[in-house]
């Protein structure tokens, strides 16, 4: 088993290689200098002050160098300095981390609570009302755009009820509750929809079968044996939403002027601020590809005939 | 005697026995099959009896080349088929057959009838041409004895026994020189049963068919085998002509279960002679040393946990019923 | 609804002490003032620091901690008298070396600012900006009340350019550029003073400097929220909505509606600010080349109609380059292709250029300022009127500045200019001079602001004339025919509107509260009703 | 006696050809469909789609108006007898505009569906069947392309190529095909230790006949439901593309340009986002019924 | 051990009856008609062995009893299940989870597709005295390796975290056994339980069986097509065809003396360790289709003896006496020539 999480470990450096890799020449085909502009003024850059951030950034230097160099940085901890602002890449974004962090985490929260659950609850009601209100209203939430639910909520909750802050405060705990709501609605409807299908052919298992011939009373045969195999591709998809939760950031956060790493990361891009764009993209594969770690233990964990190897 | 057909040699099949539910660790092994050499001959059938855990499906898989053998050879026809891969296994999977033992797991949820039984013509379409497929399913449903208005029902709805007959069409389509029976019967009620054994046996003597026939069920093993082996914890113990095994046992373990073959009889039920085994039933993660099965052999000696007996003819014996027999105080018993 | 409306300063009732002022703004890049660059960070620059001069709304210049500014003869040297006994908020003394030290920390090369060249006509700039010095030849202080300023380049209205927060003086602890402890806590000399550093993302507080040297402010604290730059104006619309913020922009959908709710009770401010809103063409290479073809696209769109269907009235056409909030030099129908939509002139101008219906025209302009709807009507006008087969392009601000530079530019790019000094060669000089363009001569792109590259001597004489006049009335005189001569004649930047402003306050709450030159609430003069 | 009990053998290279079998057999799909057509919302849900295609396909005849006409002299008006959803912020018609989003909704929804479904189901069938080595490339690979979220991927993805329909498509083909394979990989890993996995492979198949026969079909239903359910959201997250500024040029007549430009107007104009948020709702909802009822229909046990 | 029938006291409602019991599918095709009134009933300590054709029923009809069909597309038409009295049909599903485990227990065909799959097999055997009795994990957990003990499977203590995957196939029938064995209830039904042991286990398995049943007098239904294990143990035998029961009688009279034609073909079947070499005797024809079960009786077209009666009039299970007329208790046969079958 410790050999298996070496080899994850070290796949794990090897895709934080290949991203930043691809990150870097993609960066590198965007026409235009970082450096060359102010951000978001029309004014030009002194030409004088321009040569002299080429040189300080390492901007002069040929792209394989500037790769290496970052990378070998990044073993340091160090991820460079940001263009706009001049400040360490690694004290912008980890404050951003954490918020994004807090978002994700309660995204995720409300996916499985209220993903899972509503999505069990067609499955058990199927065919009856419930099941088509759920049937609807997950689809009417997954064609509303996440600017327009999170834009409704904010105009309802903080604009006209007042009951939230317009411009919330990241660590206050109920803050934190309608833009992870806005984040995890489409997942959210996704999960229930997964839920439900795999939830469907548990259903019918001889072994639940089993379950209730012993005895067991209908909620422990769905929460132990109905659930335990059906939440099997609800975790997997969890796992991966990661990546939409972190796209679906960028739009909570711009919505909910939360400041984390979605935001910035979309800023940066339309700024060319790139070494935020490599540092959050640094971040995010390694938090992904740990994230996909514990899901596939988690697998091992919940469905002892898959193997780990 | 020509060169036998399929030709087994010092099989073994370890499964990594592993403990802990995240962090698996590897604690040993089972050893389903722990050293196993037969042979068949074209024509021949030779059936093989055990407890149940006894590696009797995994020697089928490893036949099968379904699981990868941790030691010892088969060989078709002369050519050791463990490491085949690709053009080649196909070729040889085209003349050995497997009848599953699970007829519930063993037959796609998604597919009909008609395409189950009908897939190995398309995996070998040179054996029906495509135009009489139909038909040949249809002739192979007859056969098993599932009414062949059935082809476009899906497994989940017929009986047991119904889906044992659908495996059994699947592995006589492409009408293979060796059919291995995974306890094809077993879900079979006696009628179904005596059909399937008719066709088999028909099967045989028309095309040469070679079977290993693996059934818990004695007296069906007596019917159809001409060589019955006998298995215990991953081991041969004894393997001899059907006449052999069932007149003259020699390995206790065979003798006890020849005594508890039940009787489709139920006058004198309350006194019949079986020979109950008692003592701790061996795990096959940690089988005893020596016999395997001293640990429940009224005959046992200290020796048995020394020595380890050798399947061989026993000594002092001779005749007739002369046969192998892997136990040190191998003898004929009085009472069968 | 040109002009202005909303509450004025008007002479301030007996103001109240106290209170918490509350706003949105987007993250500034600095706060400090070697490098404040934009609208934002200038509100908070300049609330902690207090320059030698102060310009109210409309432009007029005004002497804050200076007691007279006197320029020798040509204008090579200027002499500042500062206003003594003044102090930073950590008690130090606001004399002439601190103006020295704050100006020459700026030009420094380790600061690599992005203002600096607002110090560039200063004798010595260069040196000292390339590494080769580290004191600022052109800057003596004989006494600690007097600033002798030696130009490199004689400029009559330096005084102007020293309302720009680069001018600030900075205390010693200041230290270098790279002193990011003070960068993100700056001491200064204003009415207002930090508390606690800079919350970079989040927020900057404010509180009244009770040791300023000038009129105090009294508010007790100002709580700046910062905002995501995507939606600021969404979020603070909303805020205010809510009661969160008393001073806020909004979206260009809301403005209808905010006029109507906040217009009655007082609380709405709108008025032409010191900017204006152009499309730039590429004058040396493309369909923009000729004169007739530039026209010819001036005449063809319908600024009013954009203004009413697309603004709902809240933007003006523009006919000059120059804004009109410079009420002084302001040349109204400058660009006669401006006034009005002439399609036959359009097209008359069109066929004399060869700009044939089906010609290629590529329209830049950059996303998430939320230009796309007024830019697709003009693209329509286009098609419309001149047949073109107009390509727009939303592409990133710096994308777009990147293209704007280089050699091969063609078409027309939206633009915009915003003053940072009330004065007509703060359009003129950066935009069309032919020093601004300065092309890189390595890869010929364009490292001024003139990036249609237009370059017409006679024009640039004029602006060398009006720098080297003292009388200011002669000097506007001759910027307003240099701007003749570059709109009027060669139509080298096609004016659309001018650039209004519209904010929402709370008036209810506040009073003496109006905008400022940069278009920022007046916070050192805003006091609690 | 016994003799009764024989039926005949099918013989060994037997030419008999003569004659229809006596029973029909049921082609597989017209079973699907007998089972989809008996699906009511399934059927709904059909129309729906057929709906969205016959009026991506004949959008010009059916639009009121042209999607591109500007007036500018009636901007932002409600809707009234004249334009049945009102216009747009330049005057044009919202609902010809809507009309001829449909176009670019189903080059959007479907072929970006299409594409990383294609990706995913391969890449993801062979990492879950053929496991070791394969899965590690195709799992870390995957890796990669999930660390960027979409959004992102695609904004740099649009940086590089320039906006435009064609990018917004390879972009969700791009950053989705790893979600599909990494849900396909899972259930492939349930599915190939099936013993009728193991019986097709003793039967001699190949490893494609595996996979496509027997594990892609009990494996793919979460497939059918995310590549469903991803039509719509494929929608929306060209909305949020433009949202962002990198979706298709604003004059295009899009669901998303529009829901984007509409976003302004909330509490103000709502029809100005309610009613393509309509459009991708629908849409949405079409193509969910159908993969529900696709996937019913497959599993011969839900019936 | 055996005990005959008349024993019981006839005051007491039988242990279970089941009247009249009617299944149905619905099928693409139409609607299957898998039990078409089924009656037979177990009183407490007896042992009723269920034979019958593959597919004729008797999975469905245990299933129904349990309350653990598939509804839909399944459906109970018709009938009742009486427990002790109490019908379990009409039941409030609280009392009938009650009844469940605790006095009626199943064990099932597939032994691999009814244990869960990702649950230890010992979590699942304690999982029955966790809900029942209220026992904590750990005691549970001691009580599991206990059933395992007794059911032999080997290394008991070592396997009970091991998964269902991991264990042969007659372990888990095995395992199954020892969850229906688990709190002594008053009645098993064993659906096949012992094909996929061999002899020793079976011999083992079913001496476990006896040994309950006579400790606590517990009923048990045993379904098979171990003709072998029903003569050992069966106290009396019901046949079902095409989801009828055709006949019924105490073990020992049916071996002896069938009175339905496919019991009679059933036994013929039977394979012998002595008889060698010639074919087996089978029943001609196919099973029915439970979509058109041929009028009359179910069986006309394969039964050797079938005339115009049988397929116009469908026989109805009636008394058999013997030759002297007199009544043969617990004997039925549903064929209108079972005099000359039984007699013949
Ligand atoms: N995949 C596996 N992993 C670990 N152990 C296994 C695996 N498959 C089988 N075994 C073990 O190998 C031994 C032999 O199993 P096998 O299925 O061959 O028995 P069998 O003789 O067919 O029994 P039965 O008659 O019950 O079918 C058993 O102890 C079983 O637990
Ligand atoms: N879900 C279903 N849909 C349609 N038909 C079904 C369904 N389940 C069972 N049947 C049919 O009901 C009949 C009775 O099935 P059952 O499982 O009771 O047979 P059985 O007597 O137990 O046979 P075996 O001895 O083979 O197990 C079979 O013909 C089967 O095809
Ligand atoms: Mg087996
Ligand atoms: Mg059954």
């Amino acid at each position: 088993m410790g050999r298996y999480l070496l080899r994850r470990l070290g796949q794990m450096i090897v895709v934080l290689l290949g991203a930043t890799l691809i990150l870097f020449a993609c960066l590198f085909v965007i026409p235009g200098d970082p450096v060359g502009s102010l951000a978001g003024s029309e004014r030009a850059r002194d030409p004088a002050v321009v040569k002299q951030l080429r040189e300080h950034y390492g901007l002069d230097k040929p792209l394989a160098v500037q790769y290496v160099t970052y990378i070998g940085h990044l073993v340091q901890g160090d991820m460079g300095e940001d263009y706009t602002q001049r400040r360490p890449v690694t004290e912008i974004l980890g404050p951003k981390l954490v918020n994004t962090s807090k978002l994700a985490v309660a995204a995720i929260v409300f996916d499985v609570l209220i993903g899972a659950g509503v999505g069990a609850l067609a499955a058990l009601r199927r065919y009856s009302i419930w099941d088509t209100v759920v049937t609807l209203v997950t689809t009417v939430l997954v064609g509303f755009p996440t600017f327009v639910i999170g834009m409704l909520l904010l105009n309802l909750f903080a604009v006209q009820l007042k009951w939230v802050p317009v411009i919330g405060d990241a660590s206050d705990p109920v803050q934190v509750i309608l833009p992870a709501i806005t984040l995890a609605v489409i997942d959210a409807a996704l999960v229930a929809r997964l839920m439900r299908g795999t939830m469907l052919e548990v259903l019918r298992a001889d072994y639940v079968k089993t379950a209730i011939a012993k005895g067991v009373p209908r909620r422990q045969v769905l929460l132990k044996h109905v659930l335990r195999n059906s939440v099997i591709p609800v975790v997997t998809y969890i796992g991966i939403s990661f990546g939409s939760l972190l796209g679906g950031a960028i739009i909570t956060e711009t919505i909910f002027n939360w400041d984390g790493v979605g935001m910035a990361m979309s800023t940066a891009i339309q700024q060319q601020n790139n070494p935020i764009v490599v540092g959050v993209a640094t971040w995010s594969v390694g938090i992904f590809v740990v994230l996909n770690l514990v899901v596939d233990l988690m697998y091992a964990m919940l469905d002892p005939r898959i193997r780990l190897s | 005697m020509a060169e036998p057909i399929l030709k087994v040699d010092g099989l073994v099949k370890h499964f990594p026995l592993t403990q802990g539910i995240v962090f698996k660790r590897r604690i040993g092994a089972v050893q389903a099959v722990d050293g196993i050499s037969f042979e068949l001959h074209k024509g021949e059938t030779l059936g093989i009896v055990g407890e149940s855990g006894c590696g009797k499906s995994t020697v089928a898989k490893v036949l099968m080349n379904l699981e990868r053998a941790t030691a010892g050879q088969v060989h078709y026809k002369g050519q050791d088929i463990t490491g085949l891969t690709g053009k080649a296994l196909k070729a040889v999977r085209r003349n050995i057959q497997l009848v599953f033992q699970d007829p519930y797991t063993s037959l796609n949820p998604r597919m009909t009838v008609g395409d189950i039984v009908g897939e190995p013509f398309e995996i070998h379409p040179e054996v029906a041409p495509k135009g009489n497929r139909r038909k040949a399913v249809q002739d192979l449903l007859d056969v098993v004895g599932l009414n062949p208005e059935y082809i476009n029902r899906y497994p989940h709805q017929f009986s047991g026994g119904q889906r044992q007959r659908i495996g059994i069409a699947r592995g006589l389509a492409l009408k293979p020189e060796i059919i291995i029976c995974d306890e094809p019967v077993s879900a079979l009620d006696v009628s179904v049963q005596a059909q399937v054994i008719n066709l088999l046996d028909q099967l045989q003597s028309e095309f040469d068919l070679s079977y290993v026939f693996i059934a818990h069920d004695l007296s069906i093993v007596r019917h159809i085998s001409d060589r019955v082996g006998v298995m215990y914890l991953g081991k041969m113990v004894e393997i001899g002509t059907e006449e052999q095994i069932y007149e003259h046992p020699t390995h206790p373990y065979t003798q006890a279960l020849l005594s508890a073959v039940p009787v489709p009889d139920p006058t004198g039920r309350e006194d019949r002679h079986r020979i109950i085994l008692s003592g701790e039933l061996p795990s096959p993660a940690n089988p005893p040393s020596g016999c395997r099965f001293r640990t429940r052999c009224w005959k046992a000696q200290p020796r048995c946990g020394e020595e380890e007996p050798l399947l061989a003819n026993p000594e002092g014996m001779a005749g007739e019923a002369l046969h192998h027999s892997a136990c040190h105080f191998a003898a004929e018993r009085e009472h069968v | 609804s040109s002009g202005s409306t909303g509450p004025k300063p008007g002479p301030s009732t007996a103001a109240k002490d106290g209170g918490t002022f509350r706003l949105g703004i987007v993250e500034p890049t600095a706060i400090d003032p070697y490098n404040t660059q934009e609208s934002e960070g200038t509100l908070v620059t300049q609330n902690l620091f207090t320059g030698l001069t102060s310009v109210s709304a409309d432009g007029k210049i005004s002497n804050a901690l200076a007691e007279s500014r006197t320029p020798n003869d040509d204008c090579s040297q200027w002499t500042f008298k500062i206003k003594g006994g003044t102090t930073f908020s950590n008690g130090e003394a606001v004399d002439a070396a601190a103006f020295i030290r704050g100006w020459t920390r700026a030009a420094a090369k380790v600061s690599a600012s992005d203002v600096a060249y607002h110090l560039g006509e200063i004798d010595g700039f260069k040196e000292l900006n390339t590494g080769t010095a580290t004191t600022f030849r052109g800057l003596s202080a004989p006494d600690a009340t007097t600033l002798v300023v030696k130009m490199a380049i004689p400029d009559c209205e330096f005084d102007v350019r020293t309302f720009h927060t680069v001018f600030s003086p900075v205390p010693t602890v200041a230290g270098a550029a790279s002193n990011k402890a003070y960068n993100d806590q700056p001491i200064g000399n204003g009415p207002f003073k930090m508390d606690g550093p800079w919350q970079h993302n989040s927020k900057i507080t404010l509180v009244r400097n009770d040791s300023y040297g000038l009129t105090k402010a009294h508010l007790d604290r100002v709580e700046i929220s910062i905002l995501n730059a995507a939606n600021a104006d969404q979020l603070e619309y909303q805020g205010f909505q809510a009661g969160q913020f008393d001073w806020a922009r909004m979206p260009t959908e809301q403005l209808t509606a905010a006029k109507a709710t906040y217009k009655a009770k007082g609380d709405w401010y709108e008025w032409d600010a010191n900017g204006m809103n152009y499309l730039l063409p590429m004058l040396t290479s493309g369909p923009m080349k000729t004169k007739e073809a530039r026209e010819a696209i001036s005449y063809a769109i319908d600024r009013d109609a954009i203004a009413q269907g697309v603004f709902k009235g809240f933007r003006t056409s523009a006919t000059t380059i120059v804004p009109p909030a410079f009420a002084d030099a302001y040349q109204k129908g400058l660009c006669v292709s401006c006034v009005k939509q002439d399609k036959d002139k359009a097209k008359q101008l069109a066929a004399q250029a060869g700009l044939t219906p089906g010609t290629k025209l590529y329209f830049g302009y950059n996303t998430g300022g939320g230009h796309e709807a007024w830019v697709q009507a003009v693209a329509a006008q286009l098609k419309d009127v001149l047949g073109l087969d107009v390509h727009i392009d939303g592409i990133p601000f710096k994308q777009l500045l990147d293209k704007e530079k280089t050699p091969d530019a063609t078409g027309i790019y939206r633009a915009a200019w915003g003053a940072d000094y009330p004065t007509p060669g703060n359009f003129l000089n950066p935009l069309l001079a032919t020093s601004s363009i300065n092309e890189d001569p390595a890869t010929h792109q364009v490292q001024g602001d003139n990036r249609g590259r237009y370059s017409n001597p006679a024009f640039d004489t004029l602006l060398h004339q009006a720098t080297a006049t003292k009388d200011l009335a002669a000097r506007t005189k001759l910027y307003q025919q240099a701007e003749k001569i570059a709109i009027g004649d060669d139509l080298a930047l096609i004016p659309l509107w001018n650039r209004s402003q519209q904010r929402v306050a709370n008036n209810e709450k506040w009073a003496n509260l109006t905008y400022d030159f940069n278009e920022n609430p007046t916070l050192a003069t805003a006091s609690q009703k | 006696m016994t003799d009764e009990t024989t039926t005949a053998l099918p013989r060994r290279g037997s030419t008999d050809t003569s004659g229809e079998p006596a029973i029909r057999v049921v082609r597989e799909w017209q079973e699907v469909w007998h089972r989809f057509a008996a699906n009511r919302l399934a059927l709904l849900g059909l129309v729906l789609v057929v709906a969205l295609l016959v009026t991506a396909a004949f959008a010009p005849w059916i639009a009121p108006y042209d999607p591109l006409k500007q007036d500018l002299m009636h901007t932002i008006e409600s809707p009234t007898g004249a334009h049945l959803f009102g216009t747009d912020a330049l005057g044009r018609d919202q609902l010809s505009r809507v009309i001829y989003g449909t176009r670019i909704a189903v080059i959007v929804g479907l072929v970006s569906i299409l594409l990383t479904l294609v990706i995913g189901i391969v890449l993801g069938a062979v990492a879950g069947y053929f496991g070791r080595f394969y899965d590690t490339v195709v799992m870390r690979g995957a890796d990669i392309f999930f660390a960027f979220p979409l959004l992102i991927g695609a904004i740099i993805i649009i940086t590089v190529t320039g906006r435009g329909i064609w990018p917004v498509v390879l972009s969700l083909a791009v950053f989705g095909w790893a979600t599909v394979a990494r849900l396909l990989r899972s259930s492939v890993l349930s599915a190939r230790e099936m013993d009728y996995v193991h019986a097709a492979r003793a039967l001699g198949a190949g490893h494609l006949r595996v996979i496509v026969r027997h594990i892609l079909p009990n494996s793919i239903a979460p497939v059918v439901i995310y590549g469903t359910f991803n039509v719509g959201t494929a929608v929306v997250a060209e909305a949020s593309l433009s949202f962002l500024g990198v979706g298709v040029s604003p004059e295009v007549p899009e669901w998303g340009n529009m829901l984007a430009a509409g976003r302004g107007f909330i509490g103000v104009a709502d029809y100005m986002w309610m009613l393509p948020s309509l459009a991708v709702v629908l849409t949405t909802l079409g193509f969910i019924f159908v993969g529900d009822g696709v996937r019913d229909a497959l599993d011969p046990k839900l019936r | 051990m055996s005990k005959s029938v008349q024993d019981t006291p006839v005051a007491e409602p039988p242990l279970l009856q089941v009247d009249g019991l009617q299944v149905e599918f619905k099928t693409r095709d139409g609607i299957a008609k898998a039990v078409n009134g089924v009656s037979y009933s177990v009183d407490a300590g007896e042992t009723l062995a269920v034979l019958g054709e593959s597919g004729s029923g008797k999975s469905v009809t245990a299933q129904a009893i349990m309350g653990i069909l598939d509804t839909p597309p399944g459906r109970i038409t018709g009938g009742r299940v009486l427990y002790r009295g109490d019908d379990l049909l009409t039941m409030p599903e609280d009392q009938r989870r009650s009844v469940r485990g605790r006095k009626i227990a199943m064990i099932f065909q597939d032994a691999l597709s009814a244990l869960n799959p990702v649950f230890s097999v010992g979590w699942q055997l304690g999982e029955v005295f966790r809900v029942h009795e209220g026992m904590s994990k750990r005691d549970s957990l001691a009580k599991a390796v206990e059933l395992m003990d007794r059911v032999r499977i080997p290394a008991a203590r070592q396997r009970v975290g091991d998964y269902p995957h991991q264990f042969s196939g007659g372990m888990r029938q095995r395992i199954m056994i020892a969850m229906a064995l688990a709190l002594g209830p008053d009645l098993i039904i064993a659906d096949e339980p012992t094909t996929a042991l061999d002899v020793t286990v079976q011999a083992q398995v079913m001496g476990l069986l006896a040994e309950l049943q006579a400790e606590y007098r517990m009923g048990l239904i045993l379904i098979t097509h171990d003709l072998g294990v029903v003569a050992d143990v069966a106290d009396k035998i019901a046949v079902m065809y095409a989801g009828r029961i055709v006949e019924t009688a105490p073990v020992h009279e049916l071996y002896a003396r069938p009175a339905h034609p496919y019991t009679k073909g059933l036994l013929r079947s039977i394979p012998r360790l002595d008889q060698r070499g010639q074919d087996l005797y089978a029943i001609k024809g196919l099973p029915p289709s439970l979509l058109q079960i041929p009028a009359g009786c179910a069986f006309n077209p394969r039964c050797e003896q079938a005339t115009g009666r049988c397929r116009d009039e469908l026989p109805l299970l009636q008394e058999v006496s013997d030759e002297d007329g007199n009544d043969l208790p617990g004997r039925h046969s549903a064929c209108h020539f079972w005099k000359e079958t039984h007699r013949g």
